[in-house]
């Protein structure tokens, strides 16, 4: 659970302005990671900043021994990250957290906003080894970020994807949340739904999530949201971290995104609770 | 070396060594389980834990600030009933010293709790949380003022025969007229400090970071203000003290006996680095036996010259 | 751009911007004079001064802590004939509000030292430092006890028709009462916060690094006390503020002022970096004008909503 | 005063067990330094540790620009500045404080203890270019300190070199202070003593340097000692860095180290001052 990860790649990758990076660590980790599950990573050894940096696991490699991971360059912690050289070794607890769960047929339908497309790499990596049909629809800034954010990934893998730009700068002009209803309005997806083949995973801002969960209830798509929430320890140890679900007879209670998270389900989750 | 002794104890309170985990930051003992064997360790203090189950606070609970972090978890916990029910029983198989913290919110609540439990019932010891400083209605005047936090201390004596521990807030003009007060309620053992309170803006929003608006703070940033009040207490009362307060390192923890707490408590170093506990306490272990000193008691207060 | 307008006036100290330097980490103005021109600044604290000569503490006066300092200097100054002949004529020169800062270890003192100080002498504000943790006999009384605190006051408020600023200390249980203590015995300006008391011990020598025992805790590592103590302030009473503590960026700057502070003050920031108040105050213009304010007023307390 | 110096060179000298670096550094400081002025260098851009590090100028190559610094790795700061790589620029303060002042004639002898040798190196740099004769005496913990500390620059420069160790491994078993007794009782010594020529600079833990201080008096040589005291702001803003002084008339004083200083009358300063 704590241990020491080999830097052999840590770049910028895409255009200067998106300040997007890719890290490659070369270790124990990529032996048990799941798809959806994250690494708590330490970025200095000195007390400030203190805490560890959540990132998401974008790709396995469980033969070579290596995990990768994108990273936006937010503040402090990013930007201490995207100086360590490779070789370096980083300290690291993980991997953590639940995983999105990979049905084994029908069609898996990803949902990305911006770099919340990240964590679903990896779900596409382990998906692409069963016979489930994947369908990507992804909203970003601009062509310029899309591109960056490693859009020709997807492309090579030649996958179904559809694209949405704040700008209109590529794909559909406006939010993934039109190109998600538009989707399911289609009828071979209500087709799929009605035989039950349907499930989706999102990713992305919570303001996103809540409305791709208001839709897939509507359309009653099985989902899973990937969440993100400030993070001390990372392991369910401070209670920092949570989230608000309602259970099964209406009650509220907190589950912690760490431990219980970061996936979950996306129409227990309680959106903006102000509790 | 074979004959150095890590063995202390705390007016009642046997520990086989110096190194506690502080309350909050060790969830019910389980959470650092798969990184090593809790009963390695002095004691574990678990989650504070009130009469009734709690939400706690709304998120953002958490914001970190140059060596520190802000906190306002609000007591989230399962409530007095589903602790004994769900978490008690493992936590009564470990062979480490169990340490339950308590929090209310009126002399009834702290009795009420204390009277769930006795010797014999699983645990080595009660923390009383006068401080906690993130619950807007309650909580923080009794840590604050001396006349309540010797009632505190006196309502939870009458109730348990556990060795009773007062647990300081730091948010007061005179820790030692507080610490006095919790002597004369009859505590048997003071840990300071709990976290200070604090708060940041976020300059995007223009508004507070922490739903709750404010915070405690903890982690190294607060660790001077901690050893000067555990200097403070030890001279001020007869009653041994747990230090913590952004012990990261056993350089740390020895700084906190030096200035006169006979165990040390770790809370946040947890989250950077799981291993803190043990790590600190085999540092503990190579400064003694380095220095020649029979038994950790030895240390303790030494920053003191003469008293110690 | 051209418009936006940097000028503040807090009851009467009118800055032409909202950047001062801190006492006691300025020097009597002269110190980074070779780094730029400190009549660009709001102002300048001078070093406290008392009423006679002081050599303050024995060295060690400073200890490194996490994201913090610890300092003993204990008012070391050339007392009050010497400031007003060797330095004042000097001060009154620049083109920037002088503020002289007073210490004092009885009412007497505080009243001969502001009774040398009055409107037209060169100087633009007397700042009454109630706080230094550093005296032993003295000062910490004065700051940490809402009557005497504003005794002090009164007893100044009666010597000198300039602005006052009444430094607040952070040791304290109830922030709030001190503001208000002050601000009955005719305080002008509240400025916060001094520095937090603390310690640090050598692990080789096993006594504490400082000479002094104890020191002033400053730096980024107090900055969310004080932050919280700047917010609780602004809403407890009507007196503008100074913000300091740990200001080391001007996004730490805009922090204070979205919690109530109209001006800002710096003071360990200077050590690591001698440009840190001229680099606070573009910050401060650039974050006012990206967000279209007329006026750096407009941000004074906007993080507590409807008040603001 | 507020630079931004190229790192050129930074790297471990001698046996690792002594720790010690030298560092090179180009850019604007190597104009206006003078032997025994320090630099103030920032050695992280996080706020842990917070404060700059004083360090002394051991070397001035004013026609290269660079500036050379010997340190020892003592605590977080200088374990930093160790692993900061070429080419990467350093925020410097300086060249500050005083200076030793360089004889034009007679003998100017050097008193070092430890590492106090590194700010002599760059008196004798400018020494040698003046007609004085110079003498070093250096007391070290053992060979292997003396030798990791570059003791072959002053024996490749052919200077008069005595030695002293605590376990006599090198030179005199002992301390450099007994050196100094010897070679003041010296006859020649006392010649060049009697006539005025002789002067003499001392760097050293504080022990030392009192010890020197009174050996000095007793003798009647002109002593300058580089003192050491904590340090925050580097340039007499915060009063942390005072020593105490005598003044003519007997009245005690404060100086500060930084900028009174760090090179100060042997004579004049109160060794141990308890108040
Ligand atoms: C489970 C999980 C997975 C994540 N995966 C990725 C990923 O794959 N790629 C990526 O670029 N980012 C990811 N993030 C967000 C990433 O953790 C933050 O951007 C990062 O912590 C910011 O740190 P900073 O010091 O650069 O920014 P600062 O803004 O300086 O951070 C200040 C504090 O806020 C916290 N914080 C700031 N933003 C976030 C956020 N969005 N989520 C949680 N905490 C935050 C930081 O951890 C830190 O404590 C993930 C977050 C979580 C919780
Ligand atoms: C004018 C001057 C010149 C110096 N020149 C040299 C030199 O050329 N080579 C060299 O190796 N060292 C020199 N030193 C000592 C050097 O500054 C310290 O070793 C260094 O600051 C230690 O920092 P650290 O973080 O590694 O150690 P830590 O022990 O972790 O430092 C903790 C705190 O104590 C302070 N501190 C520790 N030791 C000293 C000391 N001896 N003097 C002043 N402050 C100290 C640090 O600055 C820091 O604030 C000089 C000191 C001064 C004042
Ligand atoms: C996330 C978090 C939760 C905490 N919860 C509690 C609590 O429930 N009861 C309590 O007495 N102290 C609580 N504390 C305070 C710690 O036990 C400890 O007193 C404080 O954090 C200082 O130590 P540290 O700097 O080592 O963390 C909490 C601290 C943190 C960081
Ligand atoms: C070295 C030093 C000396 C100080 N001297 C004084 C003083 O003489 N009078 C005073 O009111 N405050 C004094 N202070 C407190 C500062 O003015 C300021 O209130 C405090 O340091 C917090 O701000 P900062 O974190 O920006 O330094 C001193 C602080 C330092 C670090
Ligand atoms: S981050 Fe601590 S419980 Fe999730
Ligand atoms: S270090 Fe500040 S006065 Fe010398």
């Amino acid at each position: 659970m704590d241990l020491k990860e080999k830097v052999v790649f840590n770049e910028r990758i895409g255009h200067p302005v998106q300040g997007l990076y890719k890290v490659v660590l070369s270790g124990e980790a990529a032996k048990t990671a799941r798809p959806g599950q994250f690494l708590h990573i330490q970025v200095t050894d000195t007390s400030d900043p203190l805490l560890r940096r959540p990132l998401s696991i974008a790709g396995i490699d469980p033969e070579r021994g290596e995990v990768t991971i994108y990273y936006r360059i937010k503040g402090k912690g990013t930007e201490l990250l995207s100086r360590i050289p490779t070789d370096q070794y980083l300290s690291v607890l993980g991997p953590l957290g639940t995983g999105f769960s990979i049905p084994e047929k029908g069609e898996l339908l990803l949902i990305a906003g911006g770099i919340g497309m990240f964590p679903l790499f990896s779900v596409i990596q382990a998906a692409q080894k069963v016979p489930v049909k994947i369908k990507v629809l992804w909203g970003g800034e601009n062509k310029d970020f899309l591109d960056s954010a490693d859009l020709n990934l997807l492309l090579q893998k030649g996958l179904d994807v559809e694209l949405s730009t704040l700008d209109g700068s590529c794909g559909e002009e406006g939010l993934v949340t039109a190109l998600l209803e538009k989707y399911l309005a289609d009828k071979n997806t209500q087709q799929l739904l009605s035989k039950g083949l349907l499930r989706a995973a999102a990713c992305g801002p919570n303001g996103m999530l809540k409305a791709v969960a208001g839709i897939c209830r509507n359309n009653d798509v099985p989902l899973e949201v990937s969440l993100e929430e400030r993070m001390a320890c990372g392991v369910g140890a401070c209670l920092g971290c949570v989230c608000t679900v309602r259970d099964a007879n209406g009650g509220l209670k907190r589950k912690r995104v760490c431990k219980e998270g970061p996936v979950m389900n996306g129409q227990e989750v309680v959106w903006d609770a102000d509790i | 070396m074979q004959t150095f002794n890590l063995e202390t104890d705390l007016a009642g309170l046997k520990l086989k060594n110096p190194v506690i985990t502080a309350s909050g930051t060790y969830g019910f003992g389980e959470a650092y389980a798969p990184f090593y064997d809790p009963s390695v360790l002095g004691g574990i203090t678990v989650k504070g834990i009130t009469p009734l189950p709690r939400l706690g606070n709304p998120v953002p609970r958490l914001a970190e600030t140059p060596s520190g972090l802000l906190n306002s978890v609000g007591l989230e916990n399962p409530g007095l009933e589903a602790f004994l029910k769900n978490y008690l029983p493992e936590l009564a198989l470990l062979d480490t010293a169990v340490i339950v913290n308590i929090s209310g919110f009126s002399l009834e609540d702290y009795a009420l709790m204390a009277s769930s439990f006795q010797r014999g019932c699983g645990i080595a010891a009660l923390e009383v949380n006068i401080s906690c400083p993130n619950i807007k209605h309650g909580g923080m005047a009794f840590g604050t003022d001396p006349k309540s936090a010797e009632e505190v201390i006196t309502a939870v004596r009458k109730e348990t025969d556990l060795p009773l521990i007062a647990k300081l807030s730091p948010n007061v003009t005179d820790i030692t007229a507080m610490a006095k007060a919790v002597e004369s309620g009859g505590a048997d053992i003071i840990s300071l400090i709990n976290t200070l309170l604090g708060m940041q803006i976020d300059l995007n929003a223009q508004k507070p970071v922490l739903a709750n608006t404010m915070g405690g703070l903890s982690g190294p940033a607060v660790r001077p203000v901690a050893v000067r009040m555990v200097y403070q207490v030890y001279q001020a009362v007869k009653l041994p003290v747990i230090g913590m307060g952004g012990i990261l390192t056993w350089q740390d923890a020895i700084e906190f006996m030096l200035a006169g707490a006979s165990a040390v408590s770790i809370g946040t170093a947890n989250f950077g680095n799981p291993l803190a506990p043990v790590e600190i306490l085999e540092g503990i272990k190579a400064y003694c036996n380095q220095r020649g000193y029979q038994s950790v008691k030895e240390i303790v207060g030494l920053a003191h010259g003469q008293k110690g």
